[in-house]
């Protein structure tokens, strides 16, 4: 079944990945007595991995070109025809829920602190991603200074609770509207450009707020930050290290539960709809009567809403917090979130969170190689899902049921 | 007021205007035709200083002769960091031609973290001393202490690399292919253009400047590591924005007006907001010229 | 009776050149009206300059709506012309392609309706009522435009009359009193040109809806537009009843016979 | 059915939270001493925390081959926290929770901080080759807290000290890289160079990694100081120096610990002669010391890395108050960090109340024929 022709292939791409490989794998100058390495093996190593790969590589590629999905592809076949019906059908939807619930309630109990700790995580970046996905998948605005938005939640608790002692819970909200604040006031002089340009130009700010979050330390106590910030508190109760974690965590499924509701009543409203009409074609959106710039600064400020409480529960989470936590770095992973999940789907960007967030952690056990992989990881379900693991899927109406 | 004060921050900022701008040419190269913010394109300049490195390291210890070593290791740089372009893009790029494009970017993203952490491992995480290729000219001695021989040299190359591009994209056959590619790929492959072929040869030569840049920046600022890709390439990226990203000039003027920004600001300023400010010029250059400052606005069609 | 769309001395310049040269033209209620020319006669930007895509360099553009009051709108934004009861269709179509063939009618409602992001998120009973009408009315809309059966495909899977007639639909949601077309006809075949032409009488008739139009297909304009507005070079050159239009010198000669196929 | 769900979501919280109230922090019966290593194994300040790794597998190496711990073999459990306080968190729950006894880390302050908390609450005691943030250990906040090198605080008042003592320093221009431990180290220096009376006539930071910085050092060098304070780490400094040789221009820089390692000298090469640095007491003659600079290049063909010497010391000293304690429990553990001395390659050191080592004496350096040179 492999041709001739497949394997020459292969064998070209490994010699030709020995040769570009060469001078970074195979030499290393050794500092202690200035001799030279040659680590030859690696080359060897390179090759075959290469020949594979792209063996590999090329059976999918045809597959895929064939069409006749590979066994990958069925499983995300699988799980979209189930979100499908989660979406929509009700005879599935009750028992669905019901399982999916226990088991999100009973998931502290059945694994380890750090594997809720670590899922809390996720699930902040869940909220972030949802988020994001307003900006970006509904909207389609390009924002690569989500951050930005994130930091403004986390310091207003670290900062209000510092100089008032005010709890979580007030902050809560606070955080929120900051956000949404801040995303109007961002968004304003932004309403003109567009693609790329939007994006460079959402990047400086992000930049900025961390820039000037590191130099004012009149306001912001500078790069050493703000530490002993208080985790959530329950009724005064004071918790178990253990209990906290696990509360922290309910507090979040409780968001990400808001959060996922929120979204979807948006995605199918007026706004919704404007919004996507946006992304679209924006003069066609112009000429069926919505008002761009309020829509676009809606968008901006929702996004930043969700950023803002984000922050909070980040801030409480690490109870310590410095600019360090809010570079570039976050944005981008962000936005690998809502595009590696699919583009406006909210689904999508649950699973993409999941993905990503939860991958480095579990790829811990490759240690130093983890972000390598994970930059792999990046490249091929980009090569081979573009549109992201689940796709967004449009709303169907029917005329015997009215409104759902 | 003083003058030579002024000159000195001038200069200051013209050398690192340069330096940017050798990283910018090949992005605004890539823009202009794919439309691709290529993140990976600062980890190709990183790719090209270890392997002078390597390669100068090497020969040093075969204990060549100084001029052959410059030589020798800016070609190898030259040639495999056009060969690590030529193979990210068929890896990473090529099959998202139709994707959305946000997907190319995150596969860009993904390619960047990539490269980072493979030499990283491959080589090491520690910062490398990198030789001063250039020597310290005797005959600019006497200016030396305004202009260093390594700063001069950079605006030399800077400027012989821009007037290369310039030319190669106006006048050659390849460039007129490019210019055709880059409006419109559908009908320049109707005229019989080889697409494919064209885009590849865009990454090769945007990655040869970015080996050039890595070469020059590392024996100017003598150290490397892993990481020094992405900062420079952000930087990089946003001065090919402000001056009009997909053009030449534009990218360099961009990259010479970022400098002096900075330059200047931390002169006369602080700087501690250095960037702040770099940023905020951005944005208002931006919302005065929506497309750059060289950049064509382009008309949308209704 | 006063013209519900009156353009005097229209003028738009790009630059040096002049696209749009000191432009007359008026319309009634109830009318049909096209307006002709070559290609480049800056049909487009005439439409462009009215809808607020573009603002005019000269001239005025007053709308007096049936029973509302007069208003110049030329420099409005887009989507206060639109709320004001122009709406128009794309000389390359436009449509929202991943959206579903009933989503871009809903879209074309936005300026008609109020809810906001509290009442997409709380859904009170009146944002519920709003939604359920607006799906209605959608869908009435669709079928008087005969796309009924496409409702939840997506826009970019159409065939291209369907498409084209879609941007009718999307155009008639926003509850215009006059509706500019731009070529709804271009690239159609003879059959589905037939269905359009009786569409536009019928919206004309049925919605009292009155139609200007831009159009190349002169089998079409002819038998469809109680008067016709010829442009060429910015300019007008001629007006009149399709009857005079045929006649006049000046238009064979903008032409060069080009209408013979009349 | 969202809102019942909401309904569920706050019942099951409150179930649960008491649920959790119940158990109590699980404890983990372990055959094994396990020696947590956490700090920045990957991203731009890897080159921190890895030598920290290689430090704690050569000790832990020839204790298991001595017979280990309490006749327990030292197991490591070694988590990269990228010096990001929102991983360290992570980190430090993952540690807790393979059940780890005594931890080596964090590398960098921010992370260090963010971690402290879960330790603290699950009574593990935590050991830092390089955080030296002042109020880790002064503020009283992180009592199972310990390290091996000396805080900003008291290098700030040695940098200052010395410059106007021995260099007669009367103004200075004071640099910083923006970063946790720059900032901080230089806003120290400030202040103490401030109440020595030398006039302070620039303090910024630059960005880190930039391309370049003749800007900063033009203004440096109008500014007609007779000393440069850099607080932060030696890439910077390197850069800075270079230029500022380059600019013909004769003004002393003196660097803090962040700046006395050797790759600074082989990155700055010709331009770092003449440089001053604080840091840890000299101790290339220590045999200890010398010992595990030839084990790690046995092992890794290498010269050992930043913090390399005080990491090493700080795993010694762990597993030694372990052995001594006689057990892995918190009380005891602490009292004997606080009792009894070890032998480390940083001499023989013990920990104060503050959980500041003592016998790790500070002192300056200067760059003489490529190799740093403590001055007496």
């Amino acid at each position: 079944m492999f041709s001739f022709n497949e394997i020459k292939k292969s064998l070209a791409a490994s010699v030709w990945l020995m040769f570009l490989t060469f001078p970074i794998l195979v030499i290393r100058v050794n500092t202690v007595e200035n001799v030279v390495e040659w680590r030859w093996k690696n080359m060897v190593y390179a090759g075959a991995a290469a020949f594979i790969i792209s063996f590999l590589a090329n059976f999918l590629v045809k597959r895929k070109e064939a069409g006749n999905k590979n066994e990958k592809d069925k499983g995300n076949k699988e799980t979209l025809f189930i979100s499908q019906r989660l979406l929509n059908d009700k005879r599935f939807f009750f028992p669905a829920l019901v399982v999916v619930t226990i088991f999100i309630l009973s998931f502290p109990f059945l694994f380890s602190m750090y594997q809720t700790s670590i899922m809390s995580t996720a699930l902040i970046y869940v909220m972030l991603g949802l988020g994001l996905n307003i900006v970006i998948g509904l909207a389609g605005l390009l924002d690569l200074g989500y951050v930005a938005f994130y930091a403004v939640g986390a310091y207003s608790y670290a900062l209000l609770n510092h100089h008032f002692g005010i709890t979580f819970w007030v902050a809560l909200p606070i955080g929120g509207v900051l956000g949404a604040i801040f995303g109007i006031i961002l968004g304003y002089p932004v309403l003109r450009l567009r693609g790329d340009y939007l994006a460079i130009v959402t990047l400086g700010f992000g930049e900025i707020i961390r820039l000037v979050l590191e130099n004012w330390n009149a306001f912001s106590f500078g790069p050493s930050g703000i530490s002993n910030i208080p985790r959530p508190d329950l009724f005064g109760i004071d918790l178990s290290l253990q209990a906290n974690i696990n509360f922290i965590y309910y507090i979040l499924i409780g968001l990400v539960i808001f959060t996922i509701f929120v979204v979807n009543r948006l995605q199918n409203s007026r706004i919704g709809r404007a919004w996507i009409a946006l992304r679209e074609d924006e003069i066609a959106c112009q000429a069926m009567g919505i008002d761009k710039a309020k829509t676009k600064l809606m968008a901006f400020a929702l996004g930043a809403t969700w950023a803002g409480m984000g922050g909070v529960v980040f801030a409480a989470k690490t109870t310590f917090i410095n600019p360090a936590s809010f570079t570039i770095w976050e944005s981008v992973m962000i936005l690998c979130i809502v595009v590696l999940g699919g583009m406006g789907s909210v689904i999508g960007v649950i699973v993409g969170a999941m993905v990503l967030i939860l991958l480095p952690e579990y790829l811990r056990a490759f240690s130093e190689y983890r972000m390598l992989i994970f930059g792999t990881m990046l490249v091929t379900m980009m090569v081979f899902r573009p549109g992201g693991i689940i796709p967004d899927i449009r709303k169907k109406y029917t005329f015997e049921e009215k409104d759902k | 007021m003083d003058w030579e004060y002024l000159l000195d921050l001038f200069l200051g900022g013209l050398t690192r205007g340069s330096i940017y701008a050798l990283i910018a040419l090949g992005y605004t190269m890539v823009y202009g035709i794919i439309e691709l913010i290529n993140f990976a394109h600062g980890e190709i300049y990183m790719i090209g200083a270890f392997t002078a490195l390597i390669v100068a390291s090497v020969l040093g210890l075969m204990g060549m002769n100084h001029i052959v070593i410059i030589i020798l290791a800016s070609v190898i740089a030259i040639i495999y960091s056009a060969a690590y372009g030529f193979t990210v893009e068929k890896i990473a790029y090529k099959p998202l031609r139709q994707a959305p494009r946000l997907s190319a970017l995150i596969s860009a993203i993904g390619m960047s973290l990539f490269l980072q952490n493979y030499v990283l491992l491959a080589q090491t995480s520690n910062f490398l001393p990198f030789p001063s290729l250039i020597p310290d000219f005797d005959f600019w001695e006497p200016y030396a202490h305004i202009l260093t021989s390594q700063e001069l040299v950079i605006l030399i190359t800077t400027a012989v690399v821009m007037i290369l591009l310039t030319f190669l994209i106006k006048f050659t056959r390849t460039g007129k292919a490019m210019r055709a590619t880059a409006q419109d790929k559908v009908m320049a492959a109707l005229v019989g253009i080889d697409v494919n072929r064209i885009i590849s040869t865009t990454f090769v030569v945007g990655s040869a400047t970015a080996a050039i840049g890595g070469v020059l920046i590392a024996s100017h600022i003598g150290q490397i590591n892993f990481y020094m890709g992405f900062i420079a390439g952000i930087k990089a990226f946003v001065a090919a924005v402000m001056g009009g990203i997909g053009s030449i000039p534009g990218a360099v003027l961009g990259s010479l007006v970022l400098g002096w920004t900075e330059s200047f600001f931390t002169g006369y300023i602080s700087s501690d907001y250095e960037d702040v400010f770099a940023f905020l010029f951005l944005v208002v250059i931006l919302i005065f010229r929506p497309s750059g400052i060289l950049g064509r606005s382009e008309t949308q069609k209704v | 009776m006063k013209p519900i769309l009156e353009v005097n001395q229209l003028t738009k310049f790009f630059g040096g050149l002049k696209a749009l040269d000191k432009l007359d033209l008026d319309i009634r209620e109830g009318e049909i009206v096209a307006l002709i020319g070559p290609n480049g006669a800056g049909k487009t930007t005439f439409f462009n300059c009215i809808t607020g895509i573009y603002t005019p360099t000269e001239g005025d553009v007053v709308i007096s709506p049936p029973n509302k009051k007069t208003m110049r709108i030329n420099g409005m934004k887009p989507n206060l012309v639109t709320k004001n009861g122009l709406a128009r269709t794309f000389q390359n179509i436009r449509l929202f392609p991943n959206m579903t063939v009933l989503e871009n009618v809903m879209i074309g409602r936005h300026s008609r309706l109020s809810s906001g992001i509290a009442g997409a998120v709380f859904r009170p009973k009146s944002t519920r009522r709003e939604e359920e009408n607006l799906i209605n009315d959608s869908y009435e809309i669709l079928k008087k435009i005969e796309l009924a059966q496409f409702v939840n495909e997506l826009a970019m899977n159409l065939p291209y009359g369907a498409q084209r007639r879609l941007e009718i639909a999307r155009a008639m949601a926003t509850e215009p009193f006059l509706l500019l077309l731009d070529e709804p006809a271009a690239g159609m075949n003879p059959m589905e040109t037939k269905r359009l032409d009786d569409l536009i009488v019928k919206i004309r008739d049925t919605e009292n809806i009155s139609i200007l139009l831009i159009e190349h297909d002169m089998k079409l304009v002819m038998s469809l537009s109680d008067r016709i507005f010829v442009m060429d070079y910015g300019k007008k050159i001629a007006q009149g009843t399709p009857d005079e239009i045929k006649s006049n010198p000046a238009v064979i000669k903008a032409y060069l016979g080009e209408e013979t196929d009349a | 059915m969202m809102k019942n769900s909401f309904g569920r979501v706050l019942i099951s919280i409150v179930l649960s939270v008491f649920m959790c109230l119940l158990i109590s922090g699980s404890t983990f019966a372990a055959d094994t001493i396990k020696l947590g290593v956490a700090g920045a194994h990957s991203g731009d300040l890897a080159s921190y925390g890895i030598p920290s790794i290689k430090a704690a597998e050569l000790v832990v190496k020839d204790i298991n081959a001595k017979g280990g711990v309490l006749g327990k073999k030292v197991e490591l459990l070694t988590e990269d926290d990228a010096c990001k306080p929102e991983v360290a968190t992570n980190t430090a729950t993952k540690l807790v929770s393979q059940g780890v006894d005594v931890v080596l880390g964090h590398i960098c302050s921010g992370a260090t901080k963010a971690a402290l908390g879960i330790y603290k609450d699950s009574k593990i005691i935590c050991m830092s080759p390089s955080a030296t943030n002042t109020d880790l250990t002064l503020s009283g906040d992180y009592p199972n807290f310990y390290r091996t090198i000396a805080y900003d605080d008291a290098q700030a008042q040695l940098q200052v000290k010395f410059a106007t003592e021995t260099l007669k320093v009367k103004s200075a221009a004071i640099l910083h890289d923006k970063g946790d431990y720059g900032k901080g180290a230089a806003e120290l220096a400030k202040k103490y160079a401030e109440q020595a009376g030398v006039d302070v006539k620039l303090f910024e930071g630059v960005t880190p990694g930039a391309v370049d910085y003749s800007a900063i050092v033009q203004k440096v060098k109008r500014a007609e100081v007779d000393a440069v304070i850099w607080g932060g780490y030696h890439p910077e400094a390197s850069k800075i120096i270079t230029l500022m040789k380059k600019e013909r221009m004769e003004t002393k820089f003196i660097g803090a610990d962040g700046v006395k390692d050797d790759t600074f000298i082989k990155v700055a090469g010709k331009y770092a002669e003449g440089v001053y640095a604080t840091g840890p007491m000299d101790v290339s003659q220590n045999p200890l010391a010398i010992a595990a600079k030839k084990a790690h290049q046995e092992a890794y063909g290498s010269d050992p890395g930043a913090f390399f010497d005080s990491a090493y010391a700080a795993a010694l000293a762990l597993l030694n108050a372990i052995e001594k304690a006689g057990s892995t429990d918190y009380d005891a553990v602490s009292k004997a960090l606080k009792t009894e001395y070890v032998d480390t390659p940083l001499g023989k050191i013990s920990f104060d109340e503050n959980g500041d080592a003592i016998g790790i004496g500070f002192s300056v350096y200067q760059v003489e024929n490529g190799a740093f040179k403590e001055l007496k």
